[in-house]
């Protein structure tokens, strides 16, 4: 693939992980935060970590949706899934998903639910006018995503059409990592920033992170990136000169995609909205504008926050912050596996359990 | 959190348009898109709809810059 | 537009008729054509057996179909445990309805593929059931063959012996996955689907160590199966992986791990290094092979480690279930 | 309640783990343990083969389910053709959703019956398809078995020869009729689903001309097959037809002549009259032949006639295909 | 079965049948009807003509209800069957009657038509409570048969159930009996008459008859049954002397069943009707009063007499007039069999072709 | 025409029964039945309705009719 190809040369990757290992002060410990789940597995699918020196940990971080959506939300999806006028419309990342009893869209589905895997948000107005039936798009995501689901809501609305919906679980990602931040046990030295979210937001959110003394650097997901990156962090905190960079500038602009940005704005408002394993984080969700009701699968199905109901002994939440690897959770390979997910981050397979336990067991 | 992919624009009216990578293809919207764009161009995209216009000067200017990087260590012979 | 009708099924003279036009016609030879209920065939000595079952949706599909995969899948199994396949049974159910054109479309492709494979279908079923009770068609198909090596054993893999793949990964499971067209793409990549015995029946002349096809699953699957039967682990070069760039793309795109993804004409063979190249060689003769190569070699620990193409290892763990498209 | 998902059937560990908990440890045995791409057994000289589709709907009715009767179905038509049963292939068709708990009853059933058969099941397949796809199991078994004589062949049967029904007839068609209970009656019909091979091993010692297993079209699918292929008659007497009273009266309620009900424990053996009161004391030896009879003699004519219970006489015409039942 | 096994017994048979033997005159011929196609049936499957001496004919009548079906009415059911929202509910009987165009209950379900097969009509108020749909029991038949398809339409009007419909093509016996009658060229020495008719309509309607001097008697359809009617008609002959017989008394009563005939005036009434080869015979079929328009097939598709349009090259209506016996007809066994039927006759296992096909070719 | 079966009344109501014929059994409607019945009475079904009460006495003379016209042909030597 052009614009792919190129950043996975070899030479190249070997010269900068020589260039790592030089620069990187053996005496201390460098963790860096990959906030989004996508780095995560391009971190372990390009085998990175067995690649740098030991004393450069890469962490992973809140960016997987799958993993910070809370149980109730979940639920409430499986809720509607199991009625029988309804097709559920997701991406696949949602299959596996385990509900607080066991259940999961798989399970669900196996039982008799309709439920389509789709690759765009907008395909589920086709499925709609084929079965007739109440359509739903589960809109999880960030704000790569979000404007997608924002797009799929708006056509329906302007298309008049009356049995598409979207359950709008999409997440924003300055307000998590203000919370990551604020927590003052959190040892993470820099930023491995979204490179797909940036695209739409711009750089100017993680102002916030370099005011901090960490470094923050935008990049793609390819192991040249990745590791320019990488050097790049360690570079800034030799310095102790902390600045937000761009290392993707193929894709993102400074100001981002104001169109996408402009999308968002228009169909949702930002709420405080709970995460898994964060608890509840102000304005930190993407619900329907009151324009939007008629496609609102929470207005169409009465549903109701219920609050963090978190799975017992799953320690997504420390994991996600970075505070903890995932093999030292007591539950992992232990009761919960990828074939047997017991917490959302053994789900999507680039959940940081699920990453961790396919690559780095 | 967002896979993407670079696709080649080959067929394209106002509001959507047909990506190649390589001999697949697939609609996308451009409906979110906020560059003009021009068959041959390439779109990142993610979700069935094109976010951003790839910029092959910046890439190439990244690219440029790891070499030079890279024949700088070369030179100062620390690999 | 003729359809197949319940009557079909229903074991009189409509369904001896079917038989004798649509199947006997097309794929009779001595031993089948009095419709006896069992073929009697020559065998001698060890006999390997085989069945699988054939669901693929859509049936017809780029490089192939349903007919062709059910020929195929058997006679690769037959193939890759070390027997020369011989005869193949014949089981098909119909769902009522279903257009009898299309059908014959699928029958003559058993039959080209089974002459091509030189195999003789001497025994069969078909089965009509109610409309409704099933969206398509279900193929069935076992196989046996003369046993001439045992390429089945786990205990005949060595450390150092070279991993063969005999053909270029996961064509198979993407050209199904754009003919179903429910993500939406379009392609132009043709399943491998192919009979592998003439070529595999050629490696009968080296010491074959262990030999199986990389079906559902993917070679992943078949690599962690030797891992796990044998006790033994992998190191396999990510840039020594035969792949199809449209191939690996797409499997890119929808978050895949080619490794993953499900061959039918692609075999894994296990050589000791010293004969790994005259294998290979071997192998290039046939258009089956001709992307033959090796691609990594046994080792002592218990894990298929890949060394990735900017030179990281990374664990390939047995594929968990269905494969699903990744957005995030 | 566990059901099965399109995960077991992806082909990775989720299958692996399905394949050996389920069927494996019911199954087992050397040659499938290890699940190879094809077991390999030992045969020697001429080998029978065999298979058949399993598609009944209900799964289970009074006398068996689908497990039972693929193992049946395969095995009796490895006896019939004079061969002694050795191996089964099994393939299992499951879709999504299905109860683990149902399908391991349909498993103990095949476990059950092999093993009452003396046959090993040494390698199979199973696939889960989507919901929707299918309204249930469908199960294939293949069969190899050593040939003892060839009782298939049409040239071997002389006029005068003695018409043998192993048992009583129609009882699984309407054992199967009444489980389905679309026409809203209640009997205590149960299904003469049986494996036939220990008995039929028996007659190895007589001069059995022909054999064939009387399934779907019954008893006058199998004797028309017969008058075709062998170009020989048949005089029938429906005094002699050996028929359960409830079985007769609810074919008669439904408009059904009890010859073209299918059976699945009931084979019609040709012999020469002369033998044919010693092969009927074998067969009544078995639980499975108690009700053996002579029904009738070959003629040379080329028609299947019937002497009807008041004297008269009238042609038994091949089965035309799916029994409906007449009101008027 | 108790009231059949007795009357099967051989013994007694043999001794009819050398009575019937020695009383016929061979010097001439005598040609019976059976006017119910289910004694067409009995006589095959007992292979009675094979018994009866060779001057003896049993002839085929018109009591093969799908026999006399006509062709608009056959295509009409085959046009509601069809349609997405309708459930068809019949008889086995009517499943391979071939339409105008080659079509069939069987093809059309193989086409996906929704197709159910009952015992009873009062099978169709379960069927349409599950399924929803429009529900339509085709009424084929004659008195036996039309008072069921009349309990039918007057419970599921009762109970206001608002999907199930009755295509009302029942016909009447006495109609068609006086035409058969008043055709001069008619050969019939006698009619066995049906039973289970008779059940219903009692005797009178058998008088029209033996006062053309032809022979009548009412019968069941065990061979002991068959075999002393033969035999009575054939003494009847001998004599001159024609009086219309209960053979049948365990079940026919004189009067008939004065309930039965209640329900169908209540809800049919006498319409003039078309067969299949006979024509349009003056109130001969049943059609629904105005009361029962709700449950109307006619009305509620809106279907419209066409009139006759019968089958090219097939004969069946000098077939069903006892003018021809089946193998006459030049498309018997050559263009229309039981497997691949032309003609109606052949596709009721009762109709004269199938039933000669079957048995006495 | 019209298929019927003797069925036994095994369980009943005012409005409908069970038949049963030699262990079969079938619900049947006796909307349609003039005679009184009871319990043990055997009633033709036909289309899933009763329509007549089967009389044995009937059953009973028509079958000594024929048995005595046969003794009757016996005793003339006639056959
Ligand atoms: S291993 Fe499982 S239980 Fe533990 S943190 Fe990860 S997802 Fe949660
Ligand atoms: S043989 Fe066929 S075409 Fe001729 S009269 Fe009979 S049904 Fe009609
Ligand atoms: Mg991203
Ligand atoms: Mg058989
Ligand atoms: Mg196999
Ligand atoms: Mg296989
Ligand atoms: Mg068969
Ligand atoms: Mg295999
Ligand atoms: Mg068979
Ligand atoms: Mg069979
Ligand atoms: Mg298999
Ligand atoms: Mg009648």
């Amino acid at each position: 693939m052009k614009f792919v190809k190129d950043f996975r040369d070899r030479e190249l990757a070997e010269k900068l992980l020589a260039a790592i290992s030089r620069e990187a002060d053996t005496s201390r410990v460098y963790r860096f935060m990959e906030v989004c789940g996508s780095h995560t597995m391009a971190v372990s699918r390009f085998g990175l970590r067995s690649l740098l020196p030991k004393n450069i940990e890469l962490v992973s971080g809140p960016g997987c949706p799958v993993c910070v959506t809370p149980q109730w939300e979940i639920d409430a999806i499986f809720e509607i899934a199991s009625r029988e006028d309804v097709t559920i419309v997701t991406f696949g990342d949602m299959i596996r998903v385990p509900g607080s009893r066991g259940e999961s869209l798989q399970k669900l589905r196996a039982d008799g639910a309709d439920i389509r895997i789709v690759f765009s948000p907008l395909d589920t107005l086709k499925i709609a006018e084929e079965t007739g039936k109440n359509t739903v798009f589960i809109g999880i995501g960030f704000e790569t995503t979000a404007p997608t689901a924002a797009a799929l809501a708006k056509t329906a609305k302007e298309l008049g059409t009356a049995n598409v919906f979207v359950a709008p679980f999409c997440k924003t990602v300055p307000e998590v990592m203000d919370v990551l931040l604020a927590d003052e046990t959190l040892e993470i030295d820099g930023f491995l920033c979204p490179g797909h979210v940036s695209v739409v937001t711009g750089l100017d959110i993680y102002k916030a992170v370099t005011a901090q003394k960490r470094s923050a650097v935008v990049t793609g997901f390819e192991p040249l990136d990745i590791l320019s990156s990488v050097l790049e962090m360690v570079r800034q905190h030799n310095k102790g000169e902390y600045e937000v960079k761009n290392f993707y500038t193929r894709a993102v602009k400074n100001e981002g995609n104001l169109k996408a940005q402009a999308l968002l704005k228009e169909v949702f408002y930002q709420a405080d909205t709970d995460w898994r394993g964060l608890g509840r984080i102000p304005k930190s969700g993407l619900r329907f504008r009151d324009e939007y009701q008629s496609v609102d699968a929470l207005a169409k199905f009465g549903i109701q926050e219920t609050g963090v109901t978190d799975l017992k002994g799953c320690k997504c939440g420390d994991v996600l912050k970075g505070k903890m690897k995932p093999s030292a959770c007591p539950m992992f390979d232990n009761g919960c596996t990828p074939q047997n997910p017991y917490g959302p981050c053994m789900v999507s397979s680039e959940g940081s359990c699920s990453a961790y336990y396919k690559y780095e067991r | 959190m967002c896979l993407g992919f670079p696709g080649k624009l080959i067929e394209m009216d106002d509001f959507k348009a047909v990506v190649d990578i390589d001999g697949t293809r697939r609609e996308v919207s451009l409906m979110m898109l906020p560059d003009e764009v021009v068959l041959g161009d390439y779109v990142m995209v993610h979700a069935g709809f094109a976010i951003a216009k790839m910029d092959p000067d910046e890439a190439q200017k990244t690219l440029e810059a790891l070499r030079e990087f890279a024949d700088l260590l070369d030179e100062e012979g620390q690999l | 537009m003729k359809k197949i009708g319940l009557a079909e099924g229903g074991g009189g003279s409509a369904t001896n008729k079917f038989i004798k036009e649509l199947f006997i016609s097309r794929l009779g030879n001595d031993a089948s054509e009095k419709m006896p209920d069992a073929a009697h065939v020559e065998t001698d000595g060890r006999t390997a057996f085989t069945t699988d079952g054939f669901v693929v949706r859509p049936e017809f599909f780029p490089g192939g179909n349903i007919g062709k995969l059910a020929v195929c899948g058997t006679v690769n199994d037959l193939a890759v445990s070390g027997a020369k396949a011989e005869y193949l049974s014949l089981g098909v159910i119909i769902p009522e309805g279903y257009e009898a054109e299309r059908l014959e479309k699928i029958v003559d492709a058993i039959a080209e593929t089974a002459k091509r494979a030189g195999v003789k279908i001497v025994c069969g079923d078909t089965k009509v059931v109610e409309k409704g009770a099933v969206d398509g068609l279900f193929i069935n198909t076992a196989g046996i063959g003369r046993v001439v090596n045992d390429w089945t054993v786990f205990e005949n893999i060595k450390d150092g012996d070279a991993v063969i793949l005999t053909s270029d990964m996961a064509r198979h499971g993407m050209s199904v996955l754009l003919a179903r067209g429910e993500l939406g793409f379009e392609g132009n990549i043709e399943s491998d689907c192919a009979p592998l015995n003439k070529m595999l029946e050629a490696l009968h002349e080296y010491d074959v160590h262990f030999c199986r096809d990389a079906t559902r699953g993917g070679v992943a699957a078949v690599l962690n199966e030797i891992a796990d039967g044998a006790k033994k682990g992998f190191l396999i070069h990510e840039a020594d992986l035969p792949l199809r760039q449209d191939v690996g793309n797409l499997c890119e795109i929808l978050g895949f791990d080619p490794l993953s993804v499900a061959n039918e004409g692609l075999a894994v063979i296990l050589v000791s290094a010293s004969d790994a190249s005259h294998v290979i060689e071997k192998l290039k003769n046939f258009e089956e092979g001709r992307n033959a190569c090796v691609v990594g070699f046994v080792n002592g620990a218990g894990r298929v480690i890949l060394e990735t193409a900017v030179g990281g290892r990374r664990v390939v763990d047995m594929p968990a279930g269905e494969l699903l498209p990744r957005i995030c």
